[in-house]
């Protein structure tokens, strides 16, 4: 058993006020930061089916997961691209009050998750790669969804995405919320849009429960570090997409062409590596992903 | 997420030695000697109080026989993380009350003599929350059973990931999995046992990626907690929402198992699921059968997967 | 195509009439075939959960599809067994008013054939035999089961029973109703209890739907061929296991031996095949497995 | 089962034209030129009615490129069953109403220039009911598969098992379901096309194991059929039980192909999977790759996947 450190409350406190005032409270806002989050939200930015419209000649939707229902949240399909077959997978928002419901906002039930395996395992049996596009709130907080499993339908989604042996690439293209978003994100390669977002929570449940305060959720944004920059310089991203002068949703189009560039560099790197040393990799590259001290020494 | 679940505060390490209490299941008045002579049940009504890690570990290793692993990886503060108080202060007061260098302890332990590699969680560690070092520890739990051929048991206890590491916890997630996914490929048996509460990141992870869930009664279990549910769907939650046995009605966990049973059973599955690796192991297509095979089970599949330990990896899973 | 064989209709009738005649309606009624169909369906016949506590020292049932429900139509878990670990799934069905309302008369749901998966791919996993008891009117005809899929659930266990890689023996102990029977049965060894019995059809919907009267289920049995002797004939089932004099209701403990007894013989001789072969002759059982004809001679 | 399911009986091969005939969707008049003009499909509302096996050839195969496989084998009577009469009689009297010579018909044929192997059954043949012929049939169609690499399509149409060939019928659903599995284990790619209506042993086993599964609009789809059913609950069942439309919200299809659209879907889709294939087989990080590799998708694809028929079997699934 670890011995028990030589701390006392009272040096404590006199250090954390100290700290206070220094950090101002921390209350130094970057306003970019907030406009990314509202960005990133952008009732008019790209959707997944949009930018498989722009990027694909032939896409087949494949819809249910053989259980229990099919998902608006998510979509999925067979894609032509460029002389091979893509399988393409991601969430779902709606754009009018109509398709929003149906969408359920963009958060999947297990059943969404279920059908993203299926998908993948398809891809998996005919050695199609596998493309994820990642924009959710975060997965549905119901009843009937956590009765039908929507914790064990998100892990054993990551399992399946780490055990592929075909090529992967996600792209954070909206928001990235939390384990909804993570569990189409285990891939080879993770890309993201400059003004998207990927957080483990949204700013305002984290500002509610860490400051008591949801009004504080632009402090939550900047302290959570949810940007494109931040989460480069953590080196969970391997790489970041400009969008189009003033957001994606000023030209989806051309949003979508710098997605399909990229994806293509991806693409092209990934099929020349071994299947074996590519899953590999991947496996090693999400061991590493951490940072904590071991004998003193930080570790990333 | 840390924190959202709604349950009562785990008492702090020094203070919880003197006074009795009413338990919630039954309203008798039970003093400390009266629950942990009974594993921290009610004598009475069967209630399941929380355990902390200690006390996890005394209940289902051997005396003595308990030697930890990665003990030394402590939390960094990769954000410089800062709410209304600074992550370091908030890691250093779970230490001190606590006494445990993080929310996980893993370790070489074993149950009625059975090697295996223990992995329990303490809710009293800011809400048995999953950071860095809870995640790198649970991979190297994973690495020594694959090293041992050791089962693997994980105590779950959690409120979710740990905010304060930003992104990085929520991607403990995706580093657990890809652990479970190695030991597997294996295969090395893996048990999990979800306690109250085991919600949020660790439920939508390695906790439900077990080949065998067990969990404790009255467990509350859920990927969402329930507060986050109810403000979004505008509604009160059933009485029995996420409980072991709605879980278990609802198909999601294979046993619920009363904790002052919890090591036999344990012990019984480790011991059934190492009788067919054994089996699976050894060529016996190959070879005339010996009469010693059929008995002793498990003591006898022990010996033969630390025999066969190197030279039989199974090819991974398409 | 085929061309149109030369048929005429007038032949045909004045054929069929003498056929008629010539087998009297087919009506000479075997009494012995529908007492067996009764001993198959006796209440006090010993049921999964009676042979298991017969059978094994230890038994640890697991429970649960992860998706959806737990079906107590069917049961299965981990049971000791001769120094080895057996996994054992099996239909269940009750004795009294409220377990057979629990049981649902032994009719399972998706649920259930998606447990006995999870438990299969479990048991494959650890190298540990399966060993399924099979006993059940057939899968539960509803509209919530269907919707859930029901042909799929049982499609996929036969599928999964077909790829494992380890030893597999299925007994008919009561009932072998439909598809529903079938969907545990696809193992390297089937057995059947004497008074068991095993069909497409119940006797009285088949009387219904050919004869146009369920009063004909007496002569459907019949002519169905549904009884451990027909079976063994079309050689679907490996071996019939005698039952204690007057059927297995009359002695729990000596039907759960010979049960034992015949599973450990099957279980020795499977266990020393090497695995590769035994599932390839799996495979080869199940193609072998009609009657029809070639070039004008039958196959069997 | 056969004959359980509640749906319209086929009209005999000589007599369907003759006559104009209403359409159940809108009741608009259709004379059958309306009709085979338009893939048997209503040209005013969609309505789609049932389709023949040689129509449902003539739909799928390039003009001329049919060519039947296995179609020597023919039903025996194993059992010598006799109801009202006797199995032979029923079986020949359905040759004689088709003018085929069982309710499944297996070929090679090509669609769009891609060369496939075509099954399609025909419920006008006892119910689409599926015996020892159709079984075995279905397994020379997934080894002709597999021989050839060409994928396979299979349009269902089926009230269920034979029952005059009592267990022998209810053993295809493991047989054909071991096909499958074989063809998986290549893979070569396998596509189900559901008709109206497809229901009993036929969902139960290769229907319902296919890559991707199409439905046709409005077809009925399920195991038990709707009068079993509705005996069972003692309930009237709704109106879209178990239709194409209901299955897809239900998660158990993945599209919905207007029957005019058919063809040319298909072949999209099985080119997107032999895309993937021919990736799969080309062992790309071994070699340089040229720029050739990139265009002309399927054909170069069909192309490759024939030189490597015989070099790059995949081990079998666990
Ligand atoms: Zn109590
Ligand atoms: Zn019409």
């Amino acid at each position: 058993m670890p011995t028990l450190p030589g701390v006392h409350l009272k040096d404590e406190i006199t250090k954390i006020s100290q700290r206070l005032k220094e950090l101002g409270h921390g209350r130094h806002l970057d306003k970019a930061v907030w406009d990314k989050v509202e960005l990133a939200r952008h009732p008019k930015r790209p959707y997944t089916l949009d930018y498989i419209e722009h990027m694909f000649a032939g896409f087949i939707e494949l819809r249910g997961d053989r259980f229990f229902g099919d998902d608006p949240a998510i979509v999925g399909g067979l894609a032509a691209y460029q002389g091979r077959t893509l399988m393409v997978i991601g969430h779902q928002k709606g754009r009018d009050l109509n398709s929003r419901t149906l969408r359920n906002f963009g958060m999947p039930r297990p059943e969404g998750y279920r059908k993203a395996q299926r998908l993948m395992e398809l891809a998996d049996k005919f050695g199609i790669p596998v493309l994820t596009l990642i924009d959710t709130p975060g997965a549905f907080p119901g009843i009937a969804a956590e009765e039908r499993g929507q914790g064990g339908a998100i892990a054993k989604t990551l399992v399946c995405m780490a055990r592929l042996n075909v090529p992967t690439v996600s792209v954070i293209i909206g928001e990235g919320g939390s384990g909804g978003a993570l569990a189409l994100a285990l891939t080879d390669r993770v890309l993201m849009l400059e003004n998207s977002v990927y957080s483990v929570i949204s700013p305002e449940a984290c500002a509610a429960i860490l400051w008591k305060d949801s009004g504080e959720a632009h402090l939550a944004a900047q302290t959570l570090g949810m940007t494109s920059a931040d989460l480069s310089r953590l080196e969970v991203v391997d790489e970041v997409l400009p969008e189009p002068r003033g957001g994606a949703h000023r030209d989806h189009s051309a949003a979508a062409r710098i997605l399909k560039d990229a994806l293509e560099e991806q693409l092209r790197e990934l099929e020349t590596m071994n299947p074996r040393v590519r899953r590999k990799e991947r496996f090693d590259k999400f061991r590493r992903m951490g940072v904590w001290k071991e004998n003193g020494l930080t570790l990333f | 997420m840390a924190q959202k679940v709604s349950v009562d505060i785990s008492r702090r390490g020094g203070n919880n030695s003197n006074g009795a209490e009413s338990c919630p299941g039954c309203k008798e008045l039970l003093s400390p000697a009266d629950l942990s002579g009974n594993a921290m049940t009610c004598p009475h009504c069967g209630h399941h109080f929380r355990m902390n890690a200690r006390q996890r570990i005394e209940l289902l290793a051997d005396s003595g026989s308990w030697s930890e692993i990665a003990g030394n990886l402590r939390s960094a503060d990769p954000l410089e993380f800062f709410d209304l108080r600074p992550y370091p202060d908030r890691i250093e007061e779970a230490e001190y009350d606590t006494g445990l260098s993080e929310a996980m302890l893993v370790g070489r332990a074993r149950m009625n003599k059975m090697d295996v590699i223990l992995v329990v969680m303490d809710f009293g560690f800011m809400g048995g929350s999953m950071g860095s070092v809870v995640g790198e520890r649970f991979w190297r739990a994973t690495e020594e059973a694959m090293e041992t051929r050791f089962p693997l048991v994980v105590v779950c206890a959690s409120g979710g990931a740990r905010m304060q590491e930003g992104i990085l916890s929520l991607l403990q997630m995706a580093k657990t999995s890809c652990a479970v996914e190695l030991l597997a490929e294996v295969p090395v048996p893996f048990v999990s046992v979800l306690t109250n509460p085991t919600t949020g990141g660790v439920v939508a992870s390695f906790a439900t990626l077990a080949d065998v869930i067990i969990a404790e009664p009255g467990a509350l279990l859920c990927f969402s907690g329930p507060r986050v549910i109810e403000q979004t769907i505008k509604e009160k939650l059933p009485e029995d929402f996420g409980l072991a046995e709605s879980n278990m009605k609802h198909g999601q966990i294979d046993i619920i198992v009363p904790r002052t049973e919890l090591k036999d059973r344990l012990v019984q599955i480790l011991g059934l699921l190492e009788g067919g690796v054994a089996c699976a192991l050894q060529p016996l297509w190959e070879e005339e059968k010996s009469p010693s095979r059929r008995g002793g089970a498990i003591t006898q599949a022990l010996n033969r997967i630390k025999a066969f330990a190197n030279s039989s990896r199974r090819s991974p899973k398409r």
